[in-house]
């Protein structure tokens, strides 16, 4: 079994198979981290999301982290899936799952994941309203 | 020498390009090739500082002073917003 | 939209639809613990697993964790959902989903959820092995 | 007074029933009617202590001094194992 994914992808997310694949026979427990496209963000209606990637070098940073966070915790399995194009709202933007024998370095390590993951993976999100458009910087 | 910079989301808006080769002397580092690049295209820094900008050579963020070599891929682009 | 969701069910779980039903407009996150079916316990192999439930207190009891949850917690919606009956190695046992409009919040109250689940709601694992079964007490 | 109670998983295979009734004197509490099933089925002690046991009273879990009243439905467990 392949211990580490990594995918972007412009078609729809299924979280339950994502969570599935890092399921190794060891572990009793995967922990998921769901994003999905805001109808509100600060008030303004959004009316649909655009992401973008520098696509090889997001697959390697997606790799980076999973590589680290397979260091900093007692972790088996890192998946990590984002997808790209054009969402609606309510549409899952991102899936981090994890499994690990025990399910408090699952927690830690998914927060930290997506924590990292907004930080360096670069994708970038474009909020598309009504009456425009804006590509947003992160902090 | 000559570098592909590749721009994306915002900075390929502002620059009007997601491409392009330009060239740099050799021994550039990865700090001046940011300067070069901005001087080139100055509305990266109209309306945001030189370090908000998140800059890259061969897929990888880069130091400062990292060298820069030819056929090299860089990458200018903004605070990340994924997720 | 229902804010809660508890069920006790024989039918197989799926993830993703389970941790898609709590998401309100106003969350950008859900958190999803998913535990399901291990092969070996403290190195004994595991044929398959039975659940039983005292029903009515049992949902009683997840509705009770999930308001001390949004007591505790800054989330605005929980999903419990727990398998009963006989299932098969790798088979998803128990998914508690919680959808909150800050991560951290729907981090810590799916961890608390998953711990307190497993110290007061009335459910019992039968391990069956090739060679005879036996009802696991809790701790 | 009548009481049902009901027994789950290992409680229920050691005393051969899921749900009995039992008579228990007027007033008793919790802790008594514990006893009182306790006394009547010692299987449910041969392999552990009593406080290892849990111990409902209309489906919450009951406090020692409880009331326990006509008709209530009690029920007898081993420490739960879900998740």
């Amino acid at each position: 079994m392949r211990l580490m994914f990594f995918e972007l992808t412009t078609e729809p997310l299924d979280v339950g198979a994502i969570a599935r694949r890092v399921v190794p026979e060891e572990c009793g427990a995967t922990v998921t981290l769901d994003g999905y496209v805001r109808r509100f963000t600060k008030g303004r209606e959004t009316e649909h999301l655009v992401y973008e990637a520098y696509e090889p070098m997001a697959l390697k940073e997606m790799d980076r982290l999973a590589a680290a966070a397979k260091e900093k915790f007692e972790i088996s399995n890192v998946s990590i899936v984002h997808r790209l194009g054009k969402l609606e709202i309510g549409e899952t933007s991102v899936v981090i799952s994890v499994a690990a024998p025990h399910r408090r370095a699952a927690f830690e390590a998914c927060e930290w994941l997506i924590k990292e993951l907004k930080r360096t993976v670069p994708i970038w999100k474009k909020e598309v309203y009504a009456d425009g458009e804006v590509w947003v910087e992160g902090e | 020498m000559h570098v592909k910079v590749l721009f994306f989301g915002a900075t390929a808006d502002e620059t009007g390009t997601t491409e392009s080769t330009i060239e740099l002397p050799e021994g550039t580092r990865a700090d001046a090739a940011l300067t070069e690049i901005l001087d080139r295209y100055p509305k990266l820094t109209a309306s945001r500082d030189r370090s908000s900008l998140l800059f890259a050579v061969n897929q990888e963020y880069a130091r400062a002073d990292e060298a820069v070599n030819e056929g090299d891929e860089l990458a200018v682009f903004t605070a990340v917003s994924g997720g």
